[in-house]
């Protein structure tokens, strides 16, 4: 279930990407695109019926079924990452409205 | 060596002897076309008075180019009359005599008259030669092709070889053999020897009478000894590839003056076309014929 | 000294240049010459991180290919340093960073590894190319490029889905073992591929490629264009050689792109009148023409293709941004008569374009003969007929830039080049033309780089 | 005296003629002379070596990659003669003219490069080097055209030319697929007669085409030389174009032609044996007189109508070549040394004007021949041969192209091949009217003056040898006879003067003799009748009124007038084709521009999904 939520929402992320004009939108539809994402990253790693992958005193023999812990590391990184793109991308915002006194792409105008 | 010197004489005495049938026959030509048009006309003899008055005269000279291309037209003409077979089988120098030869050789006869002509600085002269040479470029083609034909059909591009294939018992002179040739022939030789309706580059009433206008005393001699010989050189040409050469000398005198004096009557009944209504002309129905006429002979193997 | 330290030792100098604000670009300068004869002594092999081994730890190898790579790439980052150093100051930890992460890129042997060092370079590279002063255009380049990494990422979990590993030597036997018909392994491979497409300047995905390097300047010219362009490439030839599994429709879809691209590069090269936007094409139809070389397995000439090409670019932004800095625009009408009155910049941007277009006694020339000789006896008939067509539009319009830069008679315009700038640039043009012709050594190292492409498997 | 050291001699001087340039123009190109001269005397004095039968295999040299070879073989040195010939003749006038271009030391060292190309294009046996320099040739001539009048020319020559020797490539690596080795030789034969020896011998005709200029290909070659610098024209059509006779030779005669027998039209008695392939080359070859003839007819420039002659006589060698069998062959190979000689004579003359008046229109010159005599007749002997004219060579080498026309009965051909040789009168004669003979124009009476020795010298050596292969045509024919020998044809039945074809026997020292009767003839007449006098040009007949302006007085403008009348609306048919292609390729790339290079960033996400959905297209 949550996997078609994933999926939803990147398609949401998409969608927003292809129709909006406005900087800030197409910021925040690229952070829906990637939350979309790092939620579908998650949902491979999941195990029915496991449990958290943490070996603790009591449960350290590994005849128990652990969740994959390897996709929700990687996701660690990738919401790092999608961090750094949207704050240098807000800069860039930033800097064109001071340039262009607007956010919309279409009274930019051509250069 | 003395056979060469010899044969060099026996082609010196065609070209006289071409020279001078040729002469008499126009003088006889202009007592016809005189009658044609109710008149007497003058003695036989008028075209060598006219000849031998010009020579005599005095006249100008532009430059040492103008005199060159006199010069270099008569003799090429004189040289290429030498090559010229009289008979089937007399002939100054023996099997030499090829169709080509005589092609090329009158179109030097020509290039050096033009080359005078612009040399004299007149722009009258520049604009008859350039008459002169699309005319050229009309009438040639055509008479080219009906002689490929020609060629294809005997295996050879002698001229004495091709009248003795005419002469062979079974086949006719080419005239009749290839029907639609001949005509187009007929048409080629009015507008190699520039009559009525192709006369525009040599018409005396056109620009002063086009190449010749800066001529005068024994230039203008010359250059008519020069056309004469031309004359005689294609009408023969005519007489060996369409009427089937001669055996004797007298056959081919006669088969000459009936053909010369045909065309004569032809053409004194004609207006003058305007140059590019000429190379029109000969570009439309000349030259469909003439591929026809190769056609028919060469693939279909019908020569009659 | 193992390879680990060209990423380390690069990132760490970024860290103590944004302390130390005033030497930046001295550090860079150093740390980049350093880099170039550190891969003297590096030793090949696989370097396993954290002690992990390969299919579950992060592994980076170190075999001849990436040898090479990181030969050209370093070597052509030092010289843009060196050239741009006293120009652009602030831009030292940044570069550092570009630094790291292209090393990076080339060394991974893992698939998730490869996703992070691409998104490190990716933003150095929007960090690099804001010193364009073109914001919109530095934007796009940030959407378009963080596009293509997700969907690259997406594809990866994909195939992590499927096969359990992000290993690329174990993901290649695992995938060749798994006896999947390619259709189903085709959609993660798509999306990767795209993912790549947008970074290598492929058409569909390069919109960003005319904002960036139409009006760039002289460090973003050369770094994007020749740099990573070079990077990417070597990147991309790996994931193609060993990863990915090229059939039926996915290979159709691949193809329609690299034609669309050679040919519509060529076509708006020679559509274009600015110098830039004729590199510009240019480059983005080399590059789908490095792709098509990979894809056909001559992986030695397909190297000295991105050589050839990562050279000449160099050179040619090199000089069209300087030239364009002084004149204001880039109009070739502004250009024209440029080379009349400063000679060696002149035959030295003659040679390379003679070479790029691979007219006879360059390098260009070698390569390009060999690739379609390979074409041919392979049996691909087609190619070499598309290479060849477009190559004579492509020599059409190069020749129609150089004769109007060589021959002007009055009014020409004034440009400077200072003597730095003349000496790498004249060095690149003889080494093109010495290879050019006395092609012994290329032809012996580009066979034997085909059979050491394929990674022997990490620790397996 | 191996071929390396020879192409070493070459690439070496050119350098030094650019360091000598550097330091005093006109001595880097007495550079260029010396050096063409020596490589002339070398290839020479190979010709020796190779008489004795043996063809010379000089191969592997070290620090060359191991497959490069060289062979010398009769049909490589017969090119190769004539065009370093060539080579040597025109370099004489470079001394005279380098000071006027923009780059003199980087002419002369190209000038020696496109030199080195071509003793190595005629003298391998390895397609691999051919190729190498062919491109090589088309690199250095490159950037000679632009130091004339503009760069224009320049671009389209490249375009024609690398199209060409593209082809050439793909047709060596079809061969190279086949074979696996690129022996010129082994590749030719093995393919000729299979499917692919289709796709070579259309892929060789191509490249020959386009480096001769002929009909589909023909739009750079009346720009490139109209507009190159004058030496470099004469090199152009004189040498270089041969480099599309020799791949011609390699695609029609070494290669066996392919497709049916065509002759076999049903039911004909004369079953022409010719192939699909020759009739196919024949026509275009046929196309292109007749182009070439009507275009030249109407040109002002006489640079521009010599380049157009020198393309519809690539025409007739296309036609001689491709009917093949012993006429055609020697009638295209002696044509080729007739036309080099003849085209090369004509440009170097047009070129001696041009250096003294600046300008070859025709319309802006006139009676160059009161201060350039001898430069007249060296152009009236060029263009009597180049017209076909029986005293020159020209005419040999028609007289045997006419007979392989006619004895395969193509009537077709024979009307363009016909057209042709008439039409040539025409165009041949126009410079000779409107630039040397009429009025003397005032603005060039003082500064023209005849052109030094040294560049009388080459003129005159090329026209006596224009007049000898006219006269004794025998020595040069047993030479195309040992080349035919070598391409597998049978060699023409020559006796001691005669030259006997199909359908006819020809004795060219014969006619020269009658000829020379003739003239003396006609010149005693001359003498012995009163002397005339001699009068100024512009004492002319005028109907009475007075003249004094020359100009109007010369008639050089639009000179066959009614002629060009009849086609002038439909004269850049290829131009306007060629125009068309390329506005396709600049709207394509607009349109490619604007779909897809915007600064906003949904177009690449739009093009993503659309790709994704066309891979899943059929999965959902």
């Amino acid at each position: 279930m949550l996997q078609y939520a994933a999926i939803a929402m990147l398609m949401l992320g998409l969608y927003g990407l292809l129709t909006q004009r406005n900087i800030i939108k197409i910021i925040v539809s690229i952070n829906i695109l990637e939350i979309g994402l790092n939620l579908f990253i998650v949902s491979v790693g999941y195990v029915e019926g496991g449990i958290a992958p943490i070996l603790t005193s009591d449960f350290n023999n590994n005849g128990l079924v652990f969740v994959d812990p390897l996709p929700s590391a990687l996701v660690l990184t990738a919401i790092v990452i999608g961090v750094g793109t949207t704050a240098l991308g807000l800069a860039l915002a930033k800097n064109i409205y001071q340039k262009y006194g607007t956010f919309e792409i279409d009274e930019m105008g051509e250069e | 060596m003395i056979d060469i010197l010899l044969m060099i004489l026996t082609g010196i005495g065609v070209a006289f002897f071409g020279f001078v049938l040729q002469t008499s026959i126009a003088g006889v030509n202009r007592k016809v076309v005189a009658r044609v048009q109710k008149r007497y006309g003058p003695k036989w003899y008028q075209e060598f008075l006219d000849i031998f008055k010009l020579l005599s005269k005095r006249s100008v000279t532009h430059g040492w180019i103008f005199d060159f291309g006199v010069i270099m037209a008569l003799g090429v003409i004189i040289g290429t009359a030498m090559f010229m077979p009289l008979t089937s089988s007399f002939m100054a120098f023996d099997g030499y005599d090829n169709f080509f030869i005589f092609v090329y050789l009158i179109a030097v006869g020509m290039l050096g008259m033009a080359m005078s002509a612009s040399g004299s600085g007149n722009p009258l002269a520049s604009i008859g030669v350039m008459r002169a040479l699309t005319t050229m470029l009309a009438y040639e083609v055509p008479f080219m092709i009906v002689v490929l034909t020609i060629i294809k059909l005997t295996g050879t591009s002698s001229l004495s070889e091709i009248g003795l294939f005419q002469q062979v018992a079974g086949n006719s002179w080419f005239l009749i053999a290839l029907p639609i040739g001949g005509i187009v022939a007929v048409m080629a030789l009015m507008g190699m020897l520039g009559k009525k309706p192709f006369e525009t580059y040599i018409a005396p009433a056109e620009i002063a009478s086009g190449p010749m206008v800066e001529y005068g005393g024994k230039q203008l001699g010359m250059l008519f000894i020069m056309h004469e010989i031309t004359v005689f050189i294609e009408v023969s040409l005519f007489v060996h590839l369409f009427l089937g050469g001669a055996e004797n000398i007298v056959l081919f005198i006669v088969k000459y003056f009936v053909v010369y004096t045909i065309l004569n009557i032809i053409s004194s009944v004609y207006g003058r076309f305007k140059i590019d209504q000429v190379v029109l002309f000969f570009y439309k129905w000349p030259l469909i014929m003439a591929i026809t006429q190769a056609f028919i002979a060469i693939y279909l193997g019908w020569v009659i | 000294m193992s390879a680990i330290l060209l990423i380390a030792v690069p990132l760490l100098a970024a860290f103590i240049s944004i302390l130390f604000k005033k030497y930046a670009h001295y550090i860079l300068v150093f740390v980049s010459f350093a880099s170039v004869f550190a891969l003297e002594y590096m030793d090949l092999g696989t370097i396993t991180v954290g002690g992990f081994n390969a299919p579950f730890g992060i592994v980076l190898i170190l075999d001849d290919y990436s040898l090479i790579a990181l030969y050209i790439v370093n070597t052509l980052f030092f010289l843009v340093a060196i050239l741009n150093c006293n120009e652009f100051k602030k831009v030292g930890s940044i570069m550092l960073v570009a630094l790291a992460g292209l090393n990076g890129l080339l060394l991974t042997g893992d698939l998730f590894n490869l996703f992070v060092f691409l998104e490190v370079a990716g933003i150095a590279a929007y960090l690099i190319t804001t010193t364009n002063k073109k914001p919109l255009a530095t934007f796009n380049y940030l959407i378009q490029g963080t596009v293509g990494s997700s969907l690259y990422l997406l594809g990866l979990i994909l195939l992590y889905a499927m096969f359990g590993t992000l290993n690329m030597a174990d993901m290649a036997s695992s995938i060749a073992s798994s006896g999947y018909g390619a259709g189903v392994t085709a959609f993660p491979f798509l999306l990767m591929f795209i993912g790549f497409g947008v970074e290598a300047k492929l058409l569909p995905f390069n919109s960003w490629t005319k904002g960036i390097l139409a009006n760039s300047n002289r460090l973003t010219g050369p770094m994007i264009a020749s740099v990573y362009a070079a990077a990417i490439g070597f990147v991309f030839g790996r994931l193609l050689t060993n990863v990915f599994v090229i059939e039926d429709t996915f290979l159709i879809i691949v193809t329609i792109i690299l034609i669309f691209s050679v040919v519509a590069g060529e076509a708006m090269a020679y559509a274009s009148t600015k110098v830039r936007e004729i590199l510009l094409y240019s480059s983005v139809a080399q590059a789908a023409l490095v792709v098509v070389v990979f894809m056909s397995g001559f992986t030695g000439w397909a190297v000295y293709l991105i050589i050839g090409n990562a050279a000449a670019k160099l050179v040619l932004f090199l000089i069209t941004n300087t030239a364009t800095k002084q004149l204001g625009n880039d109009d070739v009408e502004t250009f024209k008569g440029l080379f009349v009155n400063n000679k060696i910049i002149g035959l030295s941007f003659t040679a390379v374009t003679l070479s790029v277009i691979g007219l006879p006694m360059f390098l260009g020339f070698v390569t390009k003969m060999n690739i379609l000789e390979n074409m041919f006896v392979s049996g691909d008939y087609i190619w070499p007929a598309i290479i060849l067509i477009t190559s004579v539009v492509e020599g059409i319009y190069f020749i129609r830039l150089l004769l109007n830069l060589w021959y002007k008679e009055n009014d020409l315009p004034e440009v400077k080049f200072e003597f730095v700038l003349k000496y790498v640039v004249v060095i690149i043009a003889l080494l093109i033309m010495v290879f050019g012709v006395y092609t012994e050594p290329v032809q012996e190292s580009a066979d034997d780089l085909v059979a050491y492409s394929y990674i022997e498997g990490g620790n397996l | 005296m191996t071929v390396e050291f020879l192409i070493l001699v070459a690439l070496a001087s050119g350098i030094l003629a650019y360091f000598v340039g550097r330091l005093n123009k006109v001595l880097g190109a007495v550079v260029t002379i010396v050096a063409s001269m020596f490589i002339f005397i070398m290839i020479g004095y190979m010709m020796q070596d190779i008489n004795a039968g043996t063809t010379f295999n000089y191969n592997a040299v070290e620090y060359m990659p191991d497959f490069v070879t060289f062979m010398v073989t009769y049909l490589g040195l017969f090119f190769a003669i004539l065009v370093t010939f060539i080579f040597a003749m025109v370099s004489f006038f470079n001394p005279f003219f380098v000071e006027k271009y923009k780059y003199p030391a980087l002419y002369s060292m190209l000038y020696l490069f496109s030199l080195a190309g071509v003793l190595g294009v005629f003298l391998t046996d390895n397609f691999m080097v051919l190729f190498f320099f062919f491109e090589f040739i088309v690199w250095s001539g490159l950037f000679l055209i632009p130091l004339g009048k503009n760069n224009k020319a320049a671009i389209s020559y490249y375009a024609f030319s690398t199209a060409g020797s593209f082809a050439l490539l793909y047709a060596i690596f079809i061969m190279f697929a086949e074979t696996g080795s690129y022996n010129l030789h082994l590749g030719l034969a093995t393919v000729s007669g299979t499917t692919e020896g289709t796709y070579v011998l259309a892929l060789l005709a191509f490249a020959a085409f386009a480096k001769l200029g002929a009909f589909p290909l023909n739009v750079w070659l009346p720009r490139a030389l109209g507009k190159a610098p004058d030496p470099i024209t004469a090199v152009f059509s004189g040498g270089l174009e041969k480099l599309g006779a020799f791949v011609a030779v390699l695609a029609l005669v070494k290669l066996a032609p392919v497709g049916d027998i065509a002759g076999t039209l049903g039911g004909l008695t004369e079953a022409t044996f010719l192939f699909a392939s020759q009739y196919i080359v024949a026509t275009l070859g046929a196309m292109t007189i007749i182009f070439g003839t009507l275009m030249a007819i109407r040109q002002d420039d006489a640079k521009k109508l010599l380049a157009y002659s020198s393309m519809s006589n690539g025409g007739y060698i296309l036609v001689a070549l491709s009917l093949g069998g012993t006429l055609g062959l020697s009638g295209g190979l002696y044509h080729i040394v007739a036309h080099a000689l003849a085209s090369a004579a004509a440009f170097l003359a047009i070129g001696a004007v041009s250096r003294v008046t600046g300008t070859t229109k025709m319309s802006e010159l006139g009676g160059m021949i009161h201060k350039m005599p001898v430069t007249y007749m060296v152009y009236l002997i060029a263009i009597i041969s180049m017209a076909g004219i029986p005293p020159m060579g020209g005419f040999i080498s028609k007289w045997l192209i006419f007979q392989a026309v006619i004895d395969n009965g193509l009537i077709l051909i024979a009307v363009a091949v016909f057209f042709g040789s008439i039409g040539s009168f025409l165009y041949v004669f126009r410079p000779l009217a409107a630039l040397f003979l009429g009025q003397e124009l005032p603005q060039h009476r003082d500064k023209a003056k005849e052109a030094p020795f040294f560049m009388l010298l080459p003129m005159l050596i090329l026209s006596g040898l224009i007049v000898f292969t006219g006269v004794m045509p025998n020595i040069f024919l047993d030479f195309i006879n040992d080349v035919i020998a070598e391409l597998g044809g049978t060699g023409l039945l020559l006796g001691d003067y005669t030259i006997t074809g199909v359908n006819g026997v020809l004795q060219p020292t014969l006619i020269a003799s009658v000829f020379g009767v003739g003239v003396l003839i006609a010149f005693i007449i001359f003498i012995l009748l009163k002397k005339s006098k001699k009068v100024g040009l512009m004492d002319t007949y005028t109907a009475g009124n007075f003249i004094y302006t020359e100009e109007l007085m010369h008639y050089s403008l639009d000179f066959y007038a009614p002629l060009e009348r009849l086609y002038e609306k439909h004269i850049n048919i290829t131009k306007d084709f060629y125009k068309k292609l390329e506005n396709k390729v600049v709207d394509f790339g607009r349109m490619v521009k604007y779909f897809f290079f915007t600064n906003k960033p949904e177009i690449t996400v739009f093009w993503i999904i659309i790709l994704i959905g066309f891979l899943l297209w059929g999965e959902l």
